[in-house]
């Protein structure tokens, strides 16, 4: 019964008959999916399905414990706000040709994500792991004629294959050392192997997530999908691999700090490396893609803390580290799954996503304005929002490696926290760059035709995860039970007894935030209440006497984000692509600047091609004469006679 | 009898030698198929007590390689109308010399090992290795695809002298299988030289190289 | 009680007299009179009772700027200790809500001056931001030292417990270190000399005057209180940790405290008067100093 | 049974050459087919039914392989007459007895229990599948048969002279020679060493050939490349198949006489070897054709990687015999067809096949997944475990070789395979009058369907042949 969840949601591949059809089932799987979610919480004994499987090996082994069900969650939720975005946003009428092949993938992926988090045998897990790495790949590259989406859904089926093809080597090495493929109970492994099953561990799940410098893949895919399947793969998909990650690590009993540190630096590059990317993007989506990796980055520097308190046996930075990493995997599948949609609000609109054609878009969208609004004072971690909710968990495991019984070597991993208030000081740059050059001002393309905000069925899902952004960042004590469930099972000897609430008093967040919002609320009746009466005139921006500013003279995404970039320029590499006209009478004269993907442009690209330029020159022994062929089979011959060792004997 | 052997076997290295060193394909033809008849009469030789299957597989042997192959390949011969005779990959002379040194070699070693145990067969095994290699010299020197053809014969010729030595291992049945599969091999390759010849006008199996990488 | 009533009056009241001791200061290094210690109310309170202008290319956001970053620097105020008050809330994690409380200031000025779509505002919001990713890691290695030495993870224990320095062994070096810092930090936070000029007349140069160059009226004032607010709060915090208050009467402590804040006034005022501004683009070097300055004070601790 | 099995297609391939009707001809092959895979269920459920001839006999490797062939030929064998008759300018009298050929012979190279003779009928259906291959009578064809031709005959020679160096070794080792596999597979422990060495690494070279290891896979390209994609399916699934048989026999006698240390060897480097050349050659592959071969040649390595780990790997490894010819058939019959809608199967052309060719497109897709071992596919299953058991095995040097290359193979194949499926057919490609019918399409969804189906679940008799078929490799009862 409590199992509805995973095999409910497969519901939606049935129906692809009608678009409303699909959505329909889509909620009512997702729906179900939540009800068995709950139940499964309430009676964790039936949650566990346990059936023999048509292999030699593995079983269907389904459970749903505490760990799982903190992700399904997000995968009940996200992916059919989605669906429902999607009846606007990916009209059947206008996208004849794809959004029944859009439809069934994006289900298959919204299944197979459920899958993923329950699946507890090798085997099976890779079977939906894949399926799930596939179906995005095809319901982000739906648009195939395009060459650019081509581009990047093949740099994210590489990527996941090589992703996958290492979490095979970490489950082929699993089961040699536990002789089962059992993803059950934890099991103590020799530290030295286990060592190296968490390496390869944080690789192939490192891709899924985006963990620099194994994010590759990610900026273009999810700018070229849909949006709606942007926001999922941010939103939800990205987690997956943290999952993966989290899951291994509880599963093995013995572990060394070093794990834990090497989460801690992982993550801090992640997450400062790309917050810097992003905030020098000019495309809006690939901004907030960038955004992603740098929150990964911010959950791995969790994880890595929580690994860190389990080697040193410090309950409270497990519980911290941990708790705050899965609360942000909740807050920001909620808070980017938002912009995402209100990205794609704006593409629906009629806009491209370059920054540089944007601009004054918030008077004439003005909720969708307000909804990135919440988006990004979450996003940038900003009280009274459920982003500071869950970075403040992290901060404070962070700060209580310092208590004074810890030894300095612990201590310094308290460096974190700086790493940590660097990167929400860039995000701020970011989203203040974006939320401005998006919605401020005045627009930058006067010849686009006048934005609107979009139909209900797309605003619905982002009203519901803006409430839940605000909610969450309210009423932050409400998750702490589901947190420390899923941390004691990740770490049953050492979390017991202790709970959230004895170590942070959320509750001051409910009353800050509460006060924060009445304050305002309350100061803007009053204000209008004032301000009846006086006098207020209109008039053009004071641009320092110069009497007629136009739109050109704005401040552009690019040069607000100029100091920074160049700041970093030792990281970034910013490149400029220059047409300067040096003659007597200037004509016309461009100058661009664009940041390129150090891993992907400067180093992946670079070396494939030169591989590529190479691997031909061995085509020449394919050249076509027969005799020389003949040959081959004699050398070949000759040579196995040789090194077996056997030519002189006989 | 032995000496008889043995003397064949010689004969046998040395239209080998012959086969690498002759300028004219319908001698090249003749000397295989000259090699073939001996090595169809070498079992009668060797064994003491002629049994009626000996005997038969022996003259299907003969009968095949000695005059029903050779005449297929001289009727493709004079269907192509070669002008230019052999043309191997470098001259005939150093290729007469590689493959004396082959024998040599081949000799060499199979004479320090173990491996020869019977008087009377000690040659068989270095003997059939050599002409199994010179076949291969044959095959990866000679452009025309029917010289390759000789190769493969010769090949198959050494392969044969092998045999020899485990005759009750090889049942009727599957000798006369090898044989038919030389047969049709051989049928089935002539009509490929024939369309070769005329689609390309021409044996040489360089022109076959628009298929690679 | 009553030092709870007097931490939120002196909050309330106190800084905009900063501000004028500060005009007063830098009067009399100028050999003149300067305006009366008080302008400062008194330009708000006008301010406030004027009508205002507002560009046709704003939205909301624009007059919703002033408003947040007053409630924010406000609930910021109310978690410092001030003279004897060990402040209004104390809990685990504040000094974080304390620092990200500036960041939602910072967010809605920023987002304000971008409102109106000018390029000089623009100017300014970018550096804003700018000098916040390297204020922002100064501060919290200073964090991380008073966490350490304190063993608290709240402001008020971090400042007002009757700590530091003494038993720690070791710790006086670091201190001084992250006072420094965080000195800088203050400057650059509050837009004063060396990384800003509040009193330039040109606009290209300035980072906080010229993202509420379009506020007027009742914004405006409201934007002169928040700064003087800002100053008061961020100054408090050096001043904890300059002079940490030890007798047992409330009124010394409060007589202290508000010496110790008008010390700081003059000493800001003084420094605007004998040095200049910086090139902007040398600023970032200031900030990396005193960046460099609390890591290293972290560093030494945990050494 | 094995008289069904064997005389049936030949009788049917005499029958071919008689039929006059050029539209009725082909329909012998499903008929064939038909009774052939029946003939397979039945004596794989009785197998009383067959006979146990030391000759010919039925043991439970063959029957592996024997279900493979049989069922891949079903469903090509239907493709086939599509393909016919949508060819029907072309006379396809030799064609069809070919095909029918082939099956009788494959089927006896399967049941016999005689090296010779096996070597017999291997050598065999090089020689009737050669004019499959010309088929098209072009210039191109005419070339890949000629390579085909003498590469394949030369490999299968040395074949020969490694069938009897075993007889020899047999004789070294004091017993009367004889090439009977029961009685070498008794005499194993006491051949001799170097003979039977030798005669493996030539048999390895020669049934390689027929295989396709690398590097004696040079004909495999051309030959695929040019032979239609219903032929293409039958050798990538099916002589590979009964060569990799062969190649399983020797390893038996090879375990049998304690040689598997030197077997693991050679063949873990042969088959590395095979994987790491076509990864490359696939990379920048224009030819989509030719793609299929260089992977074919990758599975034929990965097949000798599985056998040269042995042991646990065994299982995987006649699994993925299984799984390879199912993926094969649905790889080359969809670009069969995709090769049709375009006239071409080079990929400067053939582009934007989901929108000219929806199924086939689609297909070709999964199949390329599939190929590439990603799960829920079936070759998924059969690679996890061959790369479960190296790591079991302590050859982790050997594993993490087999995913790098599997990594490349990826690459290579994807470039091509999403350069044909995605974006928009070029404009300047003419219309073609071909669309997927039901006899073109319906056997390749039944590939799919197996495929599909193995990769997610292993019905039990399945199970309980290959655990039988493992256990006599092993020489355990």
């Amino acid at each position: 019964m409590a199992l509805s969840g995973g095999p409910a949601s497969w519901l939606p591949l049935k129906a692809s008959t009608g678009q409303r059809l699909t959505v329909g089932l889509f909620l009512g799987g997702s729906l179900l999916g939540l009800v068995g979610t709950v139940l499964s919480l309430l009676d964790p004994g039936a949650a566990t399905l346990l059936l023999p499987w048509g292999f030699p090996w593995g079983r269907f082994a389904v459970v749903i414990d505490p760990l799982s069900a903190f992700f399904l969650w997000l995968i009940f939720t996200v992916p059919a706000l989605g669906s429902v975005y999607s009846l606007s946003y990916w009209r059947a009428a206008e996208h004849p040709d794809n959004s029944q092949r859009l439809g069934f993938f994006y289900g298959l992926l919204a299944a197979s994500m459920g899958m993923v988090v329950i699946a507890r045998d090798s085997i099976l897990f890779l079977i939906v792991w894949e399926i799930m790495a596939l179906s995005a790949y095809f319901a982000a590259a739906v648009e195939d004629d395009r060459p650019e989406v081509r581009q990047a859904g093949w740099i994210y089926l590489v990527a996941t294959h090589i992703g996958t093809l290492i979490l095979i080597a970490m489950f082929a090495l699993w089961y040699r050392e536990t002789a089962s493929f059992a993803l059950l109970t934890p099991v103590a492994v020799p530290l030295s192997r286990a060592g190296i099953i968490f390496v390869l561990a944080v690789l192939g799940f490192g891709f899924k997530a985006g963990l620099m410098p194994l994010h590759l893949w990610l900026p273009g895919a999810h700018a070229n999908a849909p949006s709606h399947v942007s926001a999922v793969m941010s939103g939800v998909m990205l987690k997956m691999g943290l999952y993966g990650i989290i899951r291994v690590s509880g599963l093995l009993l013995q572990l060394e700090s070093w794990w834990g540190w090497l989460l801690l630096v992982v993550g801090s590059i992640s997450g400062l490396y790309a917050i810097a990317l992003a905030l020098s993007q000019r495309d809006l989506k690939r901004a907030l893609a960038y955004s992603s990796i740098e929150n990964v980055g911010i959950m791995a520097m969790g994880i890595g803390l929580a690994l860190l308190g389990r080697a040193s046996n410090r309950p409270e930075l497990v519980l911290l580290g941990l708790g705050g990493a899965l609360f942000h995997i909740l807050n920001h599948g909620l808070f980017k799954s938002l912009l995402f949609f209100n990205a794609g609000a704006i593409i629906h609109a009629g806009r491209t996503r370059d920054l540089e054609q944007m601009g004054g878009l918030g008077k004439n969208m003005p909720v969708t304005a307000g909804l990135f609004l919440v988006g990004a004072v979450a996003i940038c971690a900003l009280p009274p929002l459920n982003g500071f909710a869950s970075e403040w968990l992290i901060y404070l495991g962070l700060f209580k490696t310092l208590a004074a019984a810890s030894p300095a070597n612990l201590a310094l991993a308290g460096g974190a926290a700086v790493v940590l208030a660097m990167i929400g000081a860039l995000a701020l740059a970011t989203f203040v760059k974006l939320y401005g050059t998006i919605f401020l001002g005045s627009s930058r393309a006067p010849a686009a035709p006048p934005a609107h905000d979009p139909e209900a069925s797309m605003k619905i899902p982002m009203f519901c995860l803006a409430f839940a952004s605000i909610f969450l960042g309210l009423l932050p004590s409400l998750i702490a039970p589901l947190l420390e469930k899923a941390v004691r099972l990740w770490a049953p000897l050492l979390a017991s007894g202790l709970t959230l609430a004895a170590l942070v008093p959320q509750l001051w967040l409910t009353y800050v935030g509460s006060g924060i919002i009445i304050i305002i609320a309350g100061w803007a009746c009053w204000q209008k209440i004032l301000r009846q009466g006086k006098a207020v005139s209109r008039g053009v921006t004071w641009d320092c006497g110069y009497a007629k500013p136009t739109a050109k003279m704005q401040y552009t995404g690019t040069s607000l984000s100029q100091p920074l970039v160049r700041l970093f320029s030792f990281a970034l590499r910013p490149g400029t692509l220059k047409n300067l006209t040096n003659l007597p009478f200037p004509g016309k004269s461009e100058m661009q600047n664009f940041v390129p993907d150090a891993v992907l442009e400067r180093l992946v690209l670079p070396v494939f091609q030169r591989c590529s330029r190479f691997i031909p020159k061995v085509y020449i022994f394919q050249h076509g004469q027969t005799h020389l062929y003949v040959l081959y089979v004699l050398l070949i011959c000759i040579a196995l006679f040789v090194f077996s060792g056997i030519g002189g004997g006989l | 009898m032995n000496e008889l052997i043995n003397a064949i076997f010689v004969i046998i290295l040395a239209l080998n030698l012959f086969a690498l060193g002759s300028s004219r394909i319908i001698s090249v033809i003749r000397i295989v198929a000259l090699q073939g008849v001996l090595m169809g009469l070498l079992p009668l030789f060797i064994h003491s007590h002629l049994t009626f299957t000996a005997i038969l597989s022996s003259a299907a042997a003969i009968s095949l390689k000695g005059f029903v192959i050779p005449s297929i390949m001289i009727k493709a011969l004079r269907d192509v109308q070669i002008k230019r005779e052999v043309e191997p990959l470098f001259g005939l002379l150093p290729c007469t010399i590689i493959g004396a040194l082959v024998t040599a070699a081949v000799f060499l070693i199979c004479g320090r090992g173990n491996a020869v145990g019977q008087s009377e067969l000690s040659l068989i095994i270095p003997t059939s290795i050599t002409v199994v290699l010179i076949g291969f010299i044959l095959l990866t020197t000679r452009l025309k695809s029917l010289t390759q053809v000789l190769g493969y014969l010769v090949l198959e010729n050494g392969i044969y002298m092998f045999s020899l030595l485990l005759l009750e291992a090889i049942p009727l049945v599957v000798e006369m299988g090898m044989l038919l599969d030389l047969f049709v091999s051989i049928f089935i390759v002539s009509i490929i030289n024939n369309k070769i010849n005329r689609t390309f006008a021409s044996l040489d199996t360089r022109n076959l190289s628009s298929l690679k990488e | 009680m009553i030092d709870l009533m007097v931490h939120l009056l002196f909050l309330l009241l106190l800084p905009p007299l900063l501000m004028g001791i500060i005009n007063k200061t830098k009067a009399g290094f100028a050999g003149r009179r300067g305006a009366p210690l008080l302008q400062r109310y008194y330009d708000i309170l006008k301010l406030l009772r004027k009508g205002m202008v507002l560009s046709a290319t704003t939205t909301w956001v624009f007059q919703a700027g002033p408003l947040i970053t007053l409630i924010a620097v406000l609930l910021a105020g109310l978690l410092v200790p001030l003279g004897s008050s060990p402040a209004l809330f104390s809990f685990t994690g504040d000094f974080l809500l304390f620092a990200y409380l500036f960041g939602l200031a910072r967010f809605f000025t920023t987002s304000a001056a971008l409102d109106t779509g000018s390029a000089f505002e623009g100017m300014g919001a970018s550096r804003e931001v700018t000098f916040a990713v390297l204020t922002e890691p100064a501060m919290f290695f200073a964090f991380l030292v008073l966490a350490r030495l304190s063993a608290s993870l709240s402001l008020a224990g971090m400042l007002h417990s009757r700590f530091v320095a003494l038993d720690y062994p070791g710790s006086v070096a670091p201190m001084v270190m992250i006072l420094l810092g965080l000195f800088i930090v203050f400057l650059a936070e509050n837009s004063r000399i060396p990384v800003d000029d509040p009193t330039t007349h040109l606009e290209l140069t300035m980072i906080h005057e010229v993202m509420v160059l379009d506020h007027s009226g009742p914004l405006l004032g409201v934007i002169e209180y928040a700064s003087a607010l800002k100053f008061f709060v961020l100054g408090s915090v050096l001043i904890n940790i300059v002079m940490p208050l030890y007798t047992d009467r409330p009124w010394l402590n409060w007589l202290m405290f508000t010496s110790g804040m008008i010390g700081l006034a003059f000493l800001v005022g003084t420094i605007e008067s004998i040095t200049g501004r910086l090139r902007l683009p040398r600023v970032p070097a200031l900030l990396i100093v005193a960046v460099l300055l609390c890591s290293s004070a972290f560093v030494i601790l945990l050494r | 049974m094995e008289s069904v099995l064997i005389l049936l297609p030949l009788v049917m391939a005499a029958l071919a050459l008689i039929v006059p009707s050029n539209y009725w001809r082909p329909w012998l092959l499903p008929f064939t087919a038909l009774i052939h895979t029946g003939a397979t269920l039945a004596v794989i459920l009785h197998p009383e039914w067959g006979s146990q001839t030391v000759w010919l006999k039925l043991d439970p490797v063959g029957t592996i392989i024997l279900l493979t062939v049989s069922v891949l030929y079903l469903f090509s064998a239907f493709y086939a007459v599509g393909y016919l008759h949508f060819r029907r300018e072309r006379p396809n009298r030799i064609f069809c007895a070919s095909l029918l050929a082939f099956l009788g012979l494959v089927s006896l190279a399967i049941w016999a229990h005689h090296l010779g003779l096996m070597w017999v009928a291997i050598e065999g259906t090089t020689l009737v599948t050669a004019p499959l291959i010309y088929f098209n009578h072009t210039p191109r064809s005419i070339e890949a048969t000629w390579k085909y031709l003498v590469v394949g005959s030369v490999g299968i020679a040395l074949a020969l002279l490694g069938t009897f160096f075993l007889a020899y070794a047999a004789m070294q080792g004091g017993f009367t020679a004889s090439l009977n596999f029961m009685d070498l597979l008794k005499q194993a422990p006491g051949l001799s060493k170097i003979w039977f060495r030798a005669a493996f690494i030539l048999m390895l070279v020669g049934y390689g050939t027929k295989m396709g290891l690398a590097p004696m896979h040079t004909w495999k390209p051309d030959a695929y490349g040019e032979a239609s994609g219903v032929v293409g399916g039958i050798f990538a699934g099916g002589i590979t198949s009964g060569a990799f048989l062969a190649l399983l026999r020797i390893y038996q006698i090879g375990n049998a006489a304690g040689e598997s240390q030197f077997m693991a060897g050679l063949l873990i480097f042969m088959g590395l070897f095979s994987m790491a050349v076509a990864g490359i050659f696939m990379i920048s592959q224009r030819d989509i054709k030719r793609m299929l071969a260089y992977s074919s040649v990758e599975h034929m390595g990965i097949l000798a990687l599985g056998l040269g780990l042995g042991g646990p790997a065994l299982f995987g490894t006649l699994l993925h015999v299984i799984n390879n010819a199912m993926t094969k058939g649905l790889l080359f019959l969809s670009a069969g067809n995709i090769h049709r809608a375009y006239a071409s199967k080079s990929t400067d052309q053939v582009r934007g096949a989901l929108r000219r060719l929806p199924l086939s497109g689609a297909l070709f897709l999964a199949g390329f997944l599939a190929i590439t071992g990603s799960p829920p596919f079936a070759p998924f299953i059969s690679e996890f475990s061959i790369l479960n058991s190296a790591f079991s095995l302590e050859h982790f040097w050997a594993g993490g070789l087999f995913l790098g290359f599997l990594f490349l193979v990826f690459i290579g194949m994807g470039i091509t395979v999403l350069k044909v499926v995605q974006g928009r057919v070029p404009e300047d490609v003419e219309e073609s009058p071909y669309k997927d019918s039901f006899l073109t399409a319906a056997p390749i969804l039944a590939f799919m369907a197996i495929v599909l189906g193995l990769g997610l679940y292993i019905p039990d008799f399945l199970q309980s042949l290959l655990r039988a078929a493992v256990s006599f490799l092993e020489n355990q009862g």
